[in-house]
């Protein structure tokens, strides 16, 4: 039962792999993409977690509540995860807006989404 | 146990998102439903106790939707329908199968989903100093930001390049015209290229 | 895009105020309560974002230049450069070079605070480019150009404002040789007359480049 | 001990400065391009390259034991891989003063190309696996933009091939930098390699299997071996040609095989079953490259395949695993990233007065641009391992160096491809610069000034490479970053004890 979430993050990676793979609309490449994106993100923060954790962000109650910052340590859930995740979340909407940009630019170059189209247009 | 009740309902819910976005053919119901996916994956963030990222997923959410409906419904696109060529789907198929087999065995060599191995009693990592010392040293009561700004400030250095180059790369791309008309000023030998066929009839 | 109904664009001018407030409070209290300099950028580039929509590109075109937000964008970078550089005042490379202060108050973090600014600052007016720019170059294949002779409307030249910020000399030498243009980014425009309010039966009524006409029209 | 983060702080500075204030005078930016990259070779020069010199950016350091922040490390291999971006970049940005004049918003090529460089010293002077995945997106993305830079039909659609394909192969890293951190519990690569030696991680090798072969996939992506090489023939002909040398000259050295050298040999260690898959990646990609470059009209596409091939050589020589095959990649991938940037610098000269890159229609510019026929010859013929020139150093020490580890067969290949690849260009060489006249060449000149500069000082290196592996200079260039190489499990050791 424990690895089922990291299961079902890999199935989603999966599932965007095979997007991005075998898809003949730009648009949905793109959406491929995001979708192991999301992913991955999902799987980092999964290995992070505590059981029974709080959120790795201290205020008075918690410090009160906790006695002292290492008391805290032992119930907060690992932070250098959701650090990581932060960064490949805006990662991942830079390379979708570059992405879209090129397709855009596709679109008025050659009329259409569709991946054939651009090969045989080329010609 | 209740947390990956929640959490298994939760990403169940993200793969048959995903799986819409994925199998539909009209593409701004796609776009849809990869949003409604970026919207499971923030609750699932709220759920494993990340409120930084879930403020951060859904706002970047909305606006991966407004780029990329921006992209779509513009275009009126008509669905490209007709699948790819069967031997791709079937070869994915096939590949997805293993990937599930090889994933299943090795996800149960990673330590269980609730004792994170960075966080384990006498593991020297990182992680555990962050906690300890993170608010003595830094000042930052959210501990995320610490690690963000000061403890690893040089990724975020890395991270603020990122977006100036795709914002960069996209005003680049975007550009009206590319190359300079032949008889625009330019110092020294100029031929425009031959095969240069102009940007619009 | 001609912006949306009368009653979503007052509502949005309201709303818009605070939208930028909460971002502005996300990023200052970035390091104490959750939020920080990428969701408080991100919030506010929405604020922006959500007033180009409503109000449609040109109205906001005429009040935020996209010269300016990539001019903002540059500028958020080399703070954090600064910020990083400013490091080496207290030793290494990104140090924290000034005092921890008493926690749980805005001032507490040191040079924290100076990152989220800078991160903030950043965030928002980049991705309220990418966005203006991605708009800018739609809008632009669809109209037909005010100056040049009628075409068919899908093969429209792509008149769309030149090299869209930051162009530098090119932008202002080709401007010339493109004949009279308005000062800023949107070329000359039919006046706000028949063009601006056509019935939106009109838009609908013509069809877009199917496959097959697309390929004729395109060539 | 100050330049290790100058290389990464100052090119990023100046790309924003020039993206800023770019466009007021018009020089501007050509001036400060031109600048930055001649301030690196000389940052790079300094940096200290015996044994591992340890950076703690933001001051937190390595404390007993946990590395407690993000450490920039600077050992020979490093030096060595800096130093070649930082020649072939000078080369770049002086060759495209002249030649970018064609193209509008100059500027924000300048910007792009200098973060390109900032992607790329990031990555190699870091010590930090997800800071090493940050600064190679940095690059790509860059990369992407400058392919698509003309936005012309052909160049947007490699671009966007190219684009997705980099994508795949950065997510696959990423999920392996997941995966490591599942077992590990850190991202920094010295302790990374410390927890998978520990005796408890014996258990979860298999996890740690499916991460390597993540990597290799991912870095292999980016640095097109053969499998995964579909998107390098599409993407360097349609770019502008100093993004082209960029391109295949460093980019996909420094962030494909320098990233897979780094984390094969000082995260996971070369077992034998790993160094049977890298010899096999080596030699499909030494020998289809060369095959199918052999069959290119075009001049770009031609020599996209054979950067592809010689890129084969250098995984080959690393993947040997014994000194003189880490020298002989070492040592090529210098050779390989001077002459095949000035084979790519030369077809933009060509393409600039003749027109044209197809070799059908060119024909006998020897005479009408001396410069860049004599360079191109000197080039090419050093990529195909004749031997005055530097080529041929260093693919012999990669032969020898296969002899010697008793993988004859690979030896057999590598030859066969050098032959292969010579027969390519003598026949591009014939083709376009010494064949009879074509129309297409009629009116031909030869490039200005500014593009012969770099072409004429890269042949000149090309020419004396071969001077590196005298005794006393090798010594001092080539030993610390062999020695780097072999160091293997004693790099995490070092980096743990905070220390030289």
């Amino acid at each position: 039962m424990a690895t089922f979430c990291y299961w079902i993050c890999l199935m989603l990676f999966a599932v965007g792999l095979y997007c991005a793979v075998t898809k003949r609309n730009l648009i949905k490449i793109v959406i491929g993409i995001a979708i192991m994106d999301h992913a991955i993100n999902l799987f980092l923060v999964l290995l992070g977690y505590r059981r029974g954790g709080i959120a790795p962000i201290l205020d008075r109650a918690n410090l009160a509540e906790s006695g002292s910052a290492p008391g805290f340590a032992e119930r907060s859930v690992d932070a250098l995860p959701q650090a990581m995740v932060l960064t490949s979340i805006v990662i991942s909407l830079a390379v979708t807006a570059l992405l879209v940009a090129l397709c855009v630019r596709i679109y008025e170059k050659y009329g259409t989404y569709d991946v054939n189209e651009l090969r045989r247009l080329r010609g | 146990m209740t947390i990956v009740l929640l959490l298994a309902f939760v990403l169940g819910l993200a793969v048959m998102a995903a799986l819409v976005a994925v199998e539909t053919t009209d593409t701004l119901s796609a776009v849809i439903a990869l949003g409604a996916l970026g919207f499971f994956v923030s609750t699932g963030f709220l759920i494993l106790c990340a409120p930084d990222l879930a403020i951060t997923q859904v706002v970047v959410e909305v606006l991966t939707l407004v780029v990329l409906i921006r992209a779509t419904i513009a275009r009126g696109v008509k669905t490209i329908s007709g699948g790819g060529e069967l031997f791709g789907r079937a070869l994915a198929l096939v590949a997805l199968f293993i990937v599930f087999l090889v994933s299943y065995e090795v996800l149960k060599q990673l330590p269980p989903f609730g004792e994170p191995a960075a966080l384990a009693a006498g593991a020297g990592t990182p992680s555990v100093f962050y906690l300890l010392h993170g608010l003595e040293r830094t000042g930052a009561a959210n501990y995320v930001t610490a690690i963000i700004l000061d403890f690893r400030g040089y990724d975020t250095l890395g991270e603020a390049t990122v977006i100036f180059t795709a914002v960069l790369g996209a005003t680049a791309i975007l550009r009206r015209r590319a190359h300079k008309r032949a008889e625009e000023p330019t110092r020294g030998p100029f031929i425009p290229r031959t095969e240069l066929e102009e940007d619009s009839p | 895009m001609k912006g949306m109904s009368p009653i979503v664009q007052t509502v949005t001018r309201w709303i818009r105020a605070f939208i930028v407030l909460f971002g502005i409070y996300v990023i200052c209290y970035g390091h104490i309560s959750p939020g920080g300099g990428f969701a408080g950028g991100v919030v506010i580039a929405c604020g922006f974002i959500l007033l180009m929509l409503a109000l449609g590109r040109e109205a906001c075109e005429r009040r935020y230049s996209i010269r300016w937000a990539g001019k903002l964008d540059a500028v958020g970078a080399l703070a954090f450069a600064a910020v990083a550089l400013l490091g080496f005042a207290a030793g290494l490379y990104f140090q924290n070079f000034l005092g921890r202060g008493e926690s749980f108050q805005i001032r507490s973090a040191g040079s924290i605070p100076l990152g989220n600014f800078a991160i903030g600052l950043k965030v928002s007016a980049s991705l309220f480019l990418v966005v203006a720019v991605l708009s800018v170059l739609r809008v632009a294949a669809r109209r037909p150009p005010a100056t040049e002779a009628v075409k068919p409307a899908e093969t429209a030249e792509t008149v769309g404002p030149e090299d869209v910020p930051a162009a530098g000399p090119e932008a202002a030498e080709a401007a010339a040789a493109a004949g009279a243009r308005q000062v800023g980014i949107a070329p000359p425009r039919a006046p706000v007359g028949e063009d601006e309010r056509l019935p939106r039966a009109w838009a609908r009524k013509r069809r877009l480049p199917t496959r097959r006409r697309g390929l004729g029209g395109r060539r | 001990m100050i330049f290790i983060p100058l290389a990464v702080a100052v090119p990023l500075g100046v790309a924003f400065l020039i993206a800023l204030f770019g466009g007021r005078p018009r020089w501007l930016a050509d001036v400060l391009a031109n600048a930055t990259a001649a301030a690196l070779v000389v940052f790079t020069i300094l940096l200290p390259r015996r044994g591992i010199t340890i950076y703690p950016v933001g001051g937190w350091g390595v404390e007993d034991g946990v590395p407690t922040g993000i450490l920039m490390v600077v050992d020979g291999l490093s030096w060595f891989v800096a130093l070649t971006v930082a020649v072939v970049s000078l080369a770049v940005t002086v060759y495209s003063i002249a030649y970018m004049r064609r193209y509008t918003a100059k500027p924000k090529y300048y910007a792009l190309l200098l973060l390109m460089i900032a992607g790329m010293n990031g990555a190699v002077l870091t010590g930090d696996i997800f800071n090493l995945f940050v600064f190679l997106e940095v690059a790509s993305i860059a990369s992407y933009a400058l392919v698509a830079f003309g936005t012309e039909r052909e160049e947007l659609e490699a671009s966007f091939k190219y684009a997705i394909l980099g994508s795949v192969g950065s997510l696959c890293v990423l999920l392996g930098i997941a995966l490591l951190y599942g077992l590990a519990g850190t991202v920094n690569m010295a302790q990374i390699a410390a927890k998978l030696r520990a005796p408890e991680a014996a258990g979860r090798m298999g996890a740690a299997h499916l991460a390597l072969a993540l990597f290799v996939a991912g870095f292999g992506l980016k640095a097109a071996l053969v499998p995964f090489h579909a998107w390098l023939p599409d993407a360097h002909p349609s770019a502008p040609a100093p993004v082209s040398a960029m391109l295949s000259g460093v980019l996909i050295k420094t962030i494909g095989v320098y990233a897979l050298a780094r984390v094969v040999f000082h995260v996971f260690g070369l077992d034998p079953k790993l160094r049977t898959i890298i010899l096999v990646l080596a030699a499909a990609s030494m020998l289809c490259a060369a095959i199918a470059s052999v069959m290119q009209r075009d001049l770009k596409r031609l020599l996209a395949y054979s950067s592809i091939s010689q890129v084969g050589y250098i995984v080959l020589g690393f993947g040997l695993g014994s000194d003189l095959g880490a020298l002989g990649a070492i040592l090529h991938l210098f050779n390989h990233a001077t002459m095949k940037s000035l084979l790519f610098l030369a077809s933009g000269s060509v393409e600039m007065s003749a027109g044209t890159r197809d070799l059908d229609r060119l024909g006998g510019l020897a005479e009408r641009m001396p410069v860049t026929a004599g360079a191109t010859t000197i080039g090419a013929l050093g990529i195909a391992g004749i031997p005055p020139f530097s080529g041929f150093w260093s693919k012999l020490l990669i032969v020898i160096a296969a002899v010697q580890a008793g993988e004859v067969a690979m030896a057999c290949i590598a030859i066969a491809a050098s032959l292969i690849t010579l027969g390519a260009f003598i026949g591009m060489l014939r083709q376009a610069f010494f064949g009879p006249e074509a129309p297409a060449t009629a009116e031909a000149q030869e490039a200005p000034a500014w593009m012969c500069l770099p072409i004429v000082v890269l042949a000149a290196i090309g020419l004396t490479g071969g001077l590196l592996l005298l005794p006393q200079v090798q010594e001092q260039v080539l030993g610390p970053a062999v020695e780097a190489v072999q160091r293997g499990a004693a790099y995490a050791d070092t980096i743990l004890r905070g220390g030289r």
